[in-house]
């Protein structure tokens, strides 16, 4: 049953070009950022924050950024790869783990397979080795089309991977993490995963290698409790929605209403919890200096 | 009086039979020494047959029974000494974390807990055992002087899961947890984290890093309540049940996902009704694995630490093998 | 000038007996905790909390602390190490340090003569080596008579060589603080002084040494930000006052009254900044039983 | 129009008094070239005479002007690029206190500055440059994050002093002060703290544990305000300028003390008379430390540190030695 799928993929080192298609990802944007679509799939996206109707072309060509308001639209992870990997130097990694169904759990089997459909990726991660404006780099990146980006044991094994990948090779680590948490449908093993990434990230600190952790629309429960909180430096896309536990839980269970603005990039940089809030846009250039000021050779340690 | 789950029911009917029956007899001075023996011979075999085929929700509600013993319950049973040490240096003392240092079979080791409340004003005070991020920092701050000192850590585990209301939010709920998973997993100190009630998802998890990870009988351990994933599943909260089942939360099936190391007895029943005779089992098991842990050399035991977490986790990596889902792949 | 006060009193290791006279720190109470003495001296003390009429020799037999409410009196340095200290154990350190008056300061002099004839003490701290319960400790205490237990040079000199001596002989710390904070007479002197025995707690805590601070009435300013919150474990004293800025201060400054209550011990430790509230009856089996569990030996560490 | 102090005052009136010469030279066309240049003279002469002799109180006055350059003003002329990182990760971000990664002669260093706002708005959004704990909390994350990744740290103070108001004492200000001295002492790399405006109290030595201490020549260091230090002694806080003095809180002074290394130069008048002048001397002073401590051995680094802070202090030993008070005795 699954076996078409994966013959169907071959998954091998795709190049990176700035003009490919980013999406489909926010073709079904999920609230609260963005509101059902109205409009026929495809041609054009109506942006859910200005309410300006875009050529999904036009959007395309803007890394999915409004052209009006500069509202973020989510982004697919050969997307996001496509923006900031050199051409041609991406390799990727582990794209033949796939997910089993551990604890028989209903429906996740189905589930799995309409996230291979919808998202056209075996998992909801990708990982590998790139080279961003010259420098090598591994970089990380949820696939928020795959059950919204949550991780069960194939995210955290391959995260795991890269990172401990990134030990071997003296690599600085870039994740983008976009993810609605841990993967209920993995139950026990899903949660181990925060301690299992969080663990690797511990050693990556260890060997003194940068981990730049990029948070964007929307990052909540177990990636929050895990590897996207564990930065040396926490950059956030604008306006994107982060936090531990989601506001329509909070509402449910503690009959909280969340005030306007709470959990928006900006309102975790107030709190103390980003440091940099970074535009599409600019985000390639960011990451460029803050890897090049850590790159070895630049600091002092590797001058005496 | 204790509270009582309606699948104990027929235990206390025949129970409380057998003290009629008693009653009738002195009265009466009538010998039923006989029918009585048969009808405890009976509560005897409906105790086995029902404590000992528990389904998860049962064994949830035990969990969560609120005389469940707590923390400081098992403190005089588990502990020559127990100094309690308090506040994160930074914000607060959060109450729904409890830790210190303590005596343990005469060996000096940190302790973290996390404590819900016995009635709605200890509860209160406790958050129900939701820790705020400040309870989190103050595990850490413990912990890393569990390390600087060279002292083994035991943490225990008994969380409806992280607080989840605005305030943690604002203190950085997800990163304090991270920087605990974090922290543990970079000890070269013993760490032996028990499930002692409830473990609620990544609240829970955030002590749960050990080298060994022990799990009461009657305790379940989860990436989500079955509540909010019936919520989830089938937008219907009544089929907590069923959530509970497909959860596979349970002491044996954590065993068999390679997360639990061994399960504690309870009494039958569930902890709360003998805690001398839980504590004392709890005692011996987290002593065995001190004992084997403490023979470990430091940078062995983070490394083994590290290779247990790195072994959780099931997934399929050839792609040219048959996608059977079997018991065996959980070997991987 | 100065001779004769440094011929006077000679500085030997003191024996400590539970019963010698502990006061006579509190002879003349400062506010807040306690209000102006109505009494003649020496023969009773006004109970500044409860009222109560107390004879000096009960409340020095129990260890200046009100027999009737439990308030801690103030207590001198030799008060304090004779309630904790074994017999004949204490051996001074640096009693012939004394401080000189390097800006020229108006009024420090005369202020210094003031202090020890007050406090028949060289100087605002007593430092020295001394078994507790049987375990050797290095001990610290601030004397209160003298300017207020304020830090200058030798304070800070005194402090900072007790902690290296430590290192030296590999054991544990602790300070009893109560200090009004830097001494400004010595102006930017005394304000390293902080860093000086801040760093020289870092490289205790580098060797993996224990030290338990101790934050006794009051604890304030340039002590407080340093060497009196550094410690593994902090310990308080009922009701004393512990802060940053003085209640007087903040109120002129920022026009802001504080709440009732706050700076309290027990308020810093609902704000997460005290381990124990230990009454002083209580202290000397606290401080006992904690240094007992960080021994060498007793630790994972030593037995690999 | 620039604030004046009412020292500068015969200056400017010199000054008005050549304008008005002028024009009246102009208009009438008469020929007064020659008593415009006496008075040009007298004026340079007045500027070296004042400027050169400020008293303590007067150079308070300078380093606290509203239109001194803050942090923010240097960063165009001292550095090639600078990223702001904020927060502590634990509560907020203060902006009181700056942090960053820079680059500085082509070097990547960490920078932590404590910023003053212009004018009231943004002055209440910095808390005139008072930090909270949380500023403390911020520096010390990104200083850390300097040592490990081997990037020498810069800092510059300028604030009247850590925050002292019912929040602060909350969060633990004193605490926040203590670790972060005890962090910048321990680090490897090379650290120099500069004082480019107020040096006030705990608050300012919190950044000012360096390797190399530099102070801009009309810049002040204090363990105390001149006004609380007056209102303690004289009960008169206008007697500020008697206490300035007494404090010898300046740059001077401090080299002399032995906290200071080197004075950094300004302009006549001060900072605020020319940015880049100034930020030029800076540059090239700190450059020069800074090439001075990278080719030392990271536990050199360390050591120095530690050393430097442990010689200072003025104090008796030999109570046998008379007491004569001197400039001989602050050798020690
Ligand atoms: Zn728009
Ligand atoms: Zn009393």
């Amino acid at each position: 049953m699954f076996k078409d799928i994966f013959r169907k993929k071959k998954y091998v080192t795709i190049q990176s070009a700035p003009m490919q298609k980013l999406g489909p990802s926010d073709a079904s944007p999920k609230e609260p950022t963005t509101s059902k679509k109205e409009l026929p799939d495809g041609l054009w996206a109506k942006c859910p924050k200005c309410g300006e109707v875009l050529f999904n072309k036009n959007l395309e060509e803007n890394a999915r950024v409004c052209t009006k308001c500069e509202h973020h639209f989510r982004i697919s992870a050969r997307g996001r790869l496509a923006l900031l990997a050199d051409e041609n130097s991406f390799e990727e990694w582990d794209a033949e783990l796939v997910s089993l169904d551990p604890l028989e759990f209903p429906g996740y089997q189905g589930k799995l397979m309409e996230a291979m459909e919808k998202s056209g990726t075996t998992e909801a991660v990708l990982t590998g080795q790139a080279l961003l404006d010259g420098i090598p780099v591994v970089l990380v990146f949820n696939e928020a089309d795959f059950m919204m980006g949550s991780m069960g044991s194939v995210v955290g094994e391959k995260i795991t991977r890269a990172i401990e990948k990134a030990i071997d090779l003296r690599l600085p680590v870039v994740i983008f993490s976009t993810s609605g948490g841990a993967r209920m449908q993995e139950g026990i093993l899903s949660l181990y995963q925060m301690a299992k990434t969080s663990a690797a990230l511990g050693r990556l600190a260890e060997n003194h290698l940068l981990y730049i952790s990029v948070l964007t629309d929307p990052t909540f429960g177990g990636v929050t409790a895990s590897y996207a909180s564990l930065g040396d430096i926490a950059i956030a896309e604008p306006n994107a929605l982060i936090g531990f536990t989601g506001p329509r839980v909070i509402k449910q269970t503690m009959r909280q209403e969340l005030p306007a603005g709470a959990q928006t990039a900006e309102f975790n940089q107030e709190h103390g919890l980003i440091d940099l809030i970074v535009g599409r846009a600019q985000m390639r250039s960011v990451l460029a200096r803050l890897l090049r000021y850590h790159q070895e050779g630049a600091q002092y340690g590797a001058t005496v | 009086m204790v509270q009582l789950f309606d699948f104990e029911k027929p235990i206390e009917q025949l129970v409380q039979k057998i003290s009629e029956l008693q009653k009738f007899s002195a009265d009466k001075e009538i010998d039923l020494s006989q029918e009585v023996a048969v009808l405890e011979k009976k509560v005897a075999f409906l105790k086995k047959e029902i404590y000992g085929n528990l389904e998860p929700w049962q064994k949830a509600q035990i969990a969560r029974h609120p005389e469940r013993p707590n923390f400081y319950d098992y403190i005089p049973f588990l502990f020559e000494d127990f100094i309690e040490l308090k506040g994160d240096r930074l914000f607060a003392d959060d109450r729904s974390i409890a830790g210190g240092i303590a005596l343990f079979h005469g060996i000096p080791v940190t302790v973290i807990a996390q404590v819900k409340g016995k009635g709605t004003k200890e509860n209160i005070k406790r958050n129900f055992g939701m820790p705020h991020p400040e309870g989190y920092h103050k595990a850490i701050r413990l912990m890393d002087q569990a390390e600087k000192f060279g002292r083994p850590i035991l943490t225990f585990i008994d969380t409806p899961g992280a607080a989840c209301d605005l305030a943690a939010e604002e203190r950085g709920q997800g990163e304090a947890i991270a920087r605990c998973l974090q922290a543990m997993s970079g000890y070269s100190v013993p760490v032996i984290s028990t499930i002692i009630g409830e473990g609620g998802s990544g609240g829970a998890l955030a002590l749960g890093v050990g080298n060994a990870v022990l799990m009461l009988e009657n305790s379940f351990y989860s990436v989500i309540a079955p509540e909010s994933c019936a919520s989830i599943l089938w937008k219907d909260t009544t089929k907590a049940k069923e959530a509970a089942a497909a959860l596979k939360f349970t002491a044996q099936d954590l065993q068999r996902l390679g997360v639990a190391d061994e399960i504690v007895r309870e009494p039958l029943g569930g902890a709360h009704k003998d805690l001398r005779q839980t504590a004392d089992e709890l005692s011996q098991v987290i002593s065995k694995y001190l004992v084997r842990l403490r023979s470990e050399k430091p940078e062995v035991l983070k490394e083994k630490r590290y290779q247990k977490l790195r072994a959780i986790g099931v997934y399929q990596e050839n792609s040219k093998k048959t996608l059977g889902i079997s018991e065996k792949d959980l070997t991987k």
